[in-house]
């Protein structure tokens, strides 16, 4: 083994230098982020750019879950893919590229999509989560599974030209303590109506514009892991972007937890129960007729 | 004649499309509704409904008698369950902002 | 050759038909992609997600310009080279990732620094000029080019934890028109004095904070090659990131071309000559003590 | 008593570093200066200087009595050259901006 100073190697000194010499990482960062289990759910448009610079900066266990396999359509802004990996699992495409640009790091491939009966076993391996999914379904599923698991959720979407952020359950607190942060379903109790649901192979994706989103993602998985662990954790709000407005950028002030919510109020019917049982069928809750893949 | 008020209205997240793919509307509404109470946010919607909104698919925004579920609404860039919701009494120059949520990745 | 309808083949359609259904793209802005030549000047922590995006698009012609190797303190934040091709030029590194991307489009190296006296004759291939550059000596001479060679200019910077975007020249006209978009001499007439000139060597950088002004230069390369030939040029603006502060994200009004500017108005004292001569001396002009590479 | 105006400041690409590394700041100053004019921008820069400043390096903030080439104004978020420069004269809340120019990537 190379020899540590401070318990990171002089390797690690010099891949990771520009970062550490910041006041707002430090040493002391840089070893949370070594320390770090991070899991992306989704490693499509969101999920490959948030996984490059996570990895790029020294998250030390990285899991990717996605069923998904690579498709042409993808490579407009799927970058960790490539065309000679089309037809592989999106998974072991993405840990291709991320092996090439790190190495060093811990990185636990889950090549199936994420059910209500696996989501808190995944969950239990892990200390943050990155929504990186495309519906409804998944984005309920996630967030009930942080709520129960206790770990703080970094969740983004994109349309169009358009994205939007939000990070949920931080702090995480057991369900029923009001510091906790809001989680999904205190900001939407109710899921859309499904015929008022878009996707992006429907409705059209500027690749730049679910990049910038996966990128504010790994940016705020950094802040929320190298900030000290006795810090305050930010007001709840939500970052919109819209590529063709003036401004871009908005930022909105959110509610916090809601007293009646169904996963993080004291009187939640989510529960781990009702997850591994099935009993909870977020196909149905989201109104999906045919069945879909989350 | 009555009083009007004027305000901001914007609409994101492809909510736009059901107002004449236009994001941003200067809106004039009464001062008051026909009870003669101070017009709010509900009535601003129900003014929205009828006058601004050009799609024939009210289900899109509207689900009995308020937005439908995945649409958030902003007052002066908070989210509007901060405020009062449908209940905030408009004022003039509010920035209202109608948010359908993405669901893309 | 492919069978081709409206100019595309059926591998385009499958490959860009995310991007193609949107309005704001369409059959047409595609065309116009695949006809655009756009040369992107640095390969590191900008220009890498930069050109990611601009290839995942379809730019037809895509220039890179960097003299620099590949080294292990670029790997954190420049996520189109890997741990194996440390050492190699960062054009070659990055165009390996780009090819494996999107092996459809023509791709030109330029390993060298751009100097006074070869950036004309390069930037007259190109339409568009990305300025993905670490110092103000190259921020004048390619904002200098752009004007003389009539290229629109997306230049973008970083440092810690803070970022910067400036559409220049836009819509670019000859020097001496006052409906051409301002320069960069415009907005910044005097270079900082050296000693407040901070590298990201010094003063460290973030990945994902240069990564997201990367990607928005790739975003506001797309609007504006997309854009219908007769659409009018937004106002000049500076859109200011600051990851920790809320809000993140700020746009602010620029002013028009300057009437004395000594690059861009009637009176200009920057010519072709004096950049192909090399009586431009941007070093000094930046006022560094000992010679650099730009 | 002079009165005082009531502004807020904001330091931002490195600059806040030699305000007490802290961006934000409420400012309190006279509404005119020695001479009876009324406060403008050359006067705050003054004033900050004088009193807000504790690194030592002027030369960082300051040349020839306005702030150093590489630092924009920003009058409520618009760059200073739309607004008069330095002659501005300052109007409560307002939100004036010290950007430095960054140059890595
Ligand atoms: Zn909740
Ligand atoms: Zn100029």
């Amino acid at each position: 083994q190379a020899p540590q100073r401070f318990g990171l190697s002089n390797a690690d000194f010099k891949r990771y230098g520009r970062q550490l010499i910041m006041p707002q990482v430090g040493l002391h960062g840089q070893l949370r982020l070594k320390a770090a289990r991070v899991l992306i759910v989704g490693a499509g448009g969101l999920g490959c750019p948030a996984a490059a610079y996570l990895a790029g900066a020294g998250v030390g266990t990285l899991g990717l879950v996605d069923g998904d396999t690579v498709e042409e359509s993808n490579l407009h802004r799927q970058i960790a893919h490539s065309t000679d990996r089309i037809g592989m699992f999106k998974v072991d495409s993405a840990l291709t590229n991320l092996r090439g640009l790190n190495p060093n790091l811990n990185y636990i491939p889950h090549r199936a999509h994420l059910t209500p009966t696996t989501a808190l076993d995944i969950f239990s391996n892990y200390d943050l989560v990155l929504d990186c999914t495309d519906h409804p379904t998944s984005r309920y599923l996630i967030s009930d599974a942080c709520v129960l698991s206790g770990k703080p959720l970094v969740s983004a979407s994109a349309l169009r030209t358009e994205g939007q952020l939000i990070v949920l359950n931080n702090p995480p607190r057991a369900p029923g303590a009001s510091e906790g942060g809001p989680c999904y379903r205190c900001v939407f109790p109710r899921p859309p109506p499904a015929e008022s649901v878009v996707s992006c192979g429907e409705g059209g994706i500027l690749g730049p514009v679910v990049g910038v989103m996966g990128l504010l993602q790994a940016l705020e998985t950094l802040k929320l892991i190298t900030a000290s662990p006795d810090a305050a954790a930010p007001p709840p709000s939500l970052l919109l972007f819209s590529a063709y407005s003036t401004p871009q950028f908005r930022n909105v002030k959110l509610r916090s937890r809601r007293a009646d919510c169904a996963s993080c109020s004291a009187n939640h019917t989510v529960t781990e129960s009702s997850l591994t049982s099935g009993s909870m069928d977020y196909i149905a809750f989201c109104g999906v007729t045919s069945p879909i893949d989350i | 004649m009555a009083d009007t008020i004027k305000i901001d209205v914007e609409f994101t997240g492809g909510l736009e499309l059901l107002f004449s793919n236009q994001r941003n509307h200067k809106v004039s509404l009464p001062a008051q509704d026909q009870d003669g109470k101070a017009a709010n946010i509900a009535f601003l919607i129900k003014h929205l409904c009828e006058n601004l909104m050009t799609d024939q698919k009210r289900e899109l925004f509207l689900l009995d008698e308020s937005v439908r579920p995945g649409i958030l609404v902003l007052i002066n860039d908070a989210d509007w369950e901060l405020e009062g919701e449908d209940q905030y009494e408009l004022q003039p120059r509010d920035q209202i902002v109608f948010v359908s949520t993405l669901h893309g990745g």
